[in-house]
């Protein structure tokens, strides 16, 4: 099977009017991490969520090769094959994480059933919160609730905003665990983090944003 | 298509622009003058209006002007939904405020001649009325585009709002027009209309066209000072005073 | 077709309200005009004092 | 494709249910403004029953600005809604969800609610299936119509009073109709051509007020 690549072609990036930065050339392939640095205001985010299509670039191009690929009239687009985990945790206070989350897996085409939802849940350690509205939880837990999705999707194509914001060590070792193992699989995890992010034997290749 | 793109130029849109305006002003203001002159001195009294009439020569170009522009903004606003044209985007937001200067100068001056016509200031009849809902619509705009700081997410909002209000804008009139015969019926007066005698008409046309061309002379000038806003710290804008 | 001067500032008796429209559309198109030239003179001049340069 | 559409409309409704006391809110605010609406002036039935129409459609167009601002904003502010645009469905589709799931637990109540009102301001019981009928088929265009600008005004921390300017405007031909209907209910004249309009709109507002929502939710989120 062909390898899923991710090209990214003279991007520029920007908040409004003002570019961040100019000119990002990178090419990921199946099997590769990626770690988006730079400063506080460098744009990480921007590039994020430009790679996931919730904003436009000021100019150059995205091209999503998707391993699925069947023939030219029918394009696996990037979105169809997308997991982002994004700043804010997409959990509504008053619903429970296994609703939440059941609505969050239909949304991105990926439904699960829901003892699937459960079983994950426990194998994170939240297994007691499963039932109990969002908004009760501390800000750990909801970002455990949230990459939960991590484990109950298999997108290959992965954007994570600061996803260990707020885990604790052993939570920490656990996301790292599933991001080595997502790559190793072929997949693709492009992410930013103020934490170390130890993913073992997988290449993790940076992508520098310097303001312009 | 060549043209097209250039013209999407920022740069040379700023530097046309000014010369195209004047083509624009000099014959919209003449057309204008003398469209108001003929109205004024030239045309014969009205044989049921007296004098009244000749406020018309404002009214009639302006209320028409009300429409035109706010077609225009919500074709630009297509556009600049579409295919990002920056221009686009910018017309939109420039010619709001032209446009509803001109809405409020309808309303006004269709006020004014309905005092001595109807005996009262404001009548709820159907035309007024869509008019008057027409102003709250501009106002929308206009006020949308100076709540959203972002420049550009304020123009294209400002964009989708038009075009929205553009596809609402005959159902209002026809809902109007339907609430209005149920109620009003023929408590207000009308007058007949005859056919208009040509001195009469001809410089009503005149007038119609020269606030058209004053209008796109006023809305390139207002694009002017908002391409120059938005564009402040690209390379370009500075190079101009720079050189200047 | 007016008789007379004084007969043209009359307007045949609507001389207030004919005038008053005049005068409002006159204020309304030079207000048009006027604005966006300040507008521009304003940001003009913020550029050429590299207010904008960071 | 429609798996989403049920997903987001199952999702809402739940919420409206665990937060049921706001429904109680909007259709508290919809009784008090019609029953302070006498003291204001008089209690003279003939007056009541003429301007009932008005009244019912502006006390209704009122709660449906109040309420029609927290339709977007709690999932703008949690970071669900970036999950909506990111989804490979339609954004049309999830808007036309939350519009539905809305109306459900909002206009239709006021629907629900109107008989005992408009029997309260002294309207015959024969108008009341008219009335109905017409909140029924107006409600519905007020929330699509509604949600173009709440989802546009949508990153503005304070915009009731934007709101109101964006649509009021928008809501005129169903507050003519809807009060026409009910106005021609109560003289006892035919309403059926303004209960068409009504749902003309209606049908207008389905077709393409979902792909104007999911325009101005993206300019919004950019």
């Amino acid at each position: 099977m062909k390898r899923p690549r991710l090209g990214i072609r003279n991007l520029s990036c920007g908040r409004g009017e003002k570019a961040l930065f100019q000119g990002l050339d990178i090419s990921l392939v199946g099997g590769e991490a990626a770690r988006v640095l730079g400063e506080n205001g460098a744009g990480k985010t921007t590039l994020l969520r430009t790679l996931g299509g919730l904003q436009t670039p000021l100019s150059g191009e995205i091209v999503w090769e998707s391993a699925q690929k069947r023939d030219a009239d029918d394009p696996v687009l990037l979105k169809d094959e997308l997991c982002f985990v994004g700043h804010d945790n997409a959990l509504n206070a008053a619903l429970t994480p296994v609703e939440n989350l059941d609505v969050l897996m239909r949304l991105c085409g990926r439904p699960v059933a829901q003892p699937r939802i459960r079983e994950t849940l426990a194998e994170l350690g939240l297994k007691r919160l499963a039932h109990r509205p969002s908004g009760r939880l501390s800000a750990g837990q909801k970002r455990r609730v949230s990459l939960a999705r991590l484990w109950l999707t298999d997108a290959p194509l992965w954007l994570l905003d600061e996803p260990a914001s707020a885990l604790d060590v052993d939570s920490r070792a656990l996301l790292c665990a599933r991001m080595a193992a997502h790559v190793a699989a072929g997949g693709i995890a492009v992410f930013t983090t103020h934490e170390t992010l130890n993913l073992a034997d997988v290449p993790v290749r940076s992508i520098e944003l310097t303001p312009c | 298509m060549l043209w097209l793109h250039r013209f999407g130029s920022l740069p040379y849109f700023y530097r046309v622009s000014r010369p195209i305006a004047l083509a624009l002003a000099v014959p919209g203001v003449l057309l204008a003058v003398y469209g108001v002159y003929g109205g004024l001195v030239n045309a014969p009294v009205d044989y049921q209006q007296g004098d009244a009439f000749r406020i018309l020569y404002i009214h009639v170009p302006s209320a028409w002007l009300s429409l035109f522009g706010y077609t225009s903004m919500a074709i630009a606003g297509a556009v600049a939904l579409v295919w990002r044209l920056k221009l686009a985007e910018i017309f939109v937001v420039a010619a709001a405020p032209v446009g509803a200067s001109f809405t409020f100068l309808a309303l006004v001056t269709g006020s004014i001649w309905g005092k001595p016509m109807w005996g009262t200031w404001w009548v709820w009849d159907a035309r007024l009325t869509s008019e008057l809902i027409l102003l709250f619509l501009y106002l929308g705009v206009i006020a949308l585009h100076n709540a959203i700081e972002s420049p550009r997410s304020a123009a294209r909002a400002c964009a989708l709002l038009s075009v929205v209000g553009v596809i609402n804008v005959p159902i209002i009139h026809f809902s109007v027009e339907w609430w209005n015969t149920l109620h009003q019926g023929p408590t207000v007066t009308r007058f007949g209309r005859p056919a208009m005698e040509m001195a009469m008409l001809w410089p009503l046309l005149c007038a119609a066209l020269g606030f058209t061309l004053m209008f796109g002379w006023l809305t390139l000038w207002n694009m002017r000072a908002q391409l120059l806003w938005r564009e402040r710290r690209s390379r370009w804008v500075k190079k101009v005073f720079s050189d200047a | 077709m007016h008789e007379s001067w004084q007969q043209f500032w009359a307007m045949g008796g609507y001389a207030g309200y004919v005038w008053s429209s005049y005068a409002i559309a006159a204020v309304v198109i030079v207000g048009n005009i006027v604005a966006p030239v300040i507008a521009h003179r304003h940001i003009a001049r913020r550029i050429k004092n590299e207010e904008f340069d960071d | 494709m429609l798996s989403v559409f049920w997903a987001v409309l199952r999702r809402d409704l739940l919420l409206a249910f665990r937060q049921r006391g706001v429904l109680v809110h909007h259709l508290l605010f919809f009784v008090l403004v019609v029953a302070l609406f006498p003291l204001g002036t008089g209690a003279s039935p003939a007056i009541l029953v003429t301007v009932s129409p008005a009244l019912i459609w502006m006390s209704v167009l009122l709660a449906a600005l109040l309420s029609l601002q927290r339709l977007f904003k709690p999932d703008y502010e949690d970071g669900t809604l970036e999950q909506y645009l990111l989804s490979p469905e339609p954004l049309a589709l999830i808007a036309l969800a939350k519009v539905l799931a809305y109306w459900l637990a909002s206009g239709l109540i006021f629907v629900l609610a109107s008989p005992l009102l408009v029997l309260l301001l002294g309207v015959p019981a024969s108008a009341v299936p008219v009335i109905m009928a017409s909140l029924l088929l107006g409600t519905p265009t007020l929330g699509l119509v509604g949600a173009i600008g709440t989802a546009l005004t949508l990153s503005l921390p304070r915009a009731g009073l934007l709101l109101s300017l964006l649509i009021f405007p928008l809501y005129v031909p169903v507050l003519i109709f809807g009060a026409g209907a009910m106005r021609a209910a109560i003289e006892g004249l035919p309403a059926a051509g303004a209960l068409y309009l009504l749902a003309a709109l209606l049908m207008l507002g389905i077709s393409t007020a979902p792909f104007a929502i999911a325009a101005a939710l993206k300019i919004s989120m950019e």
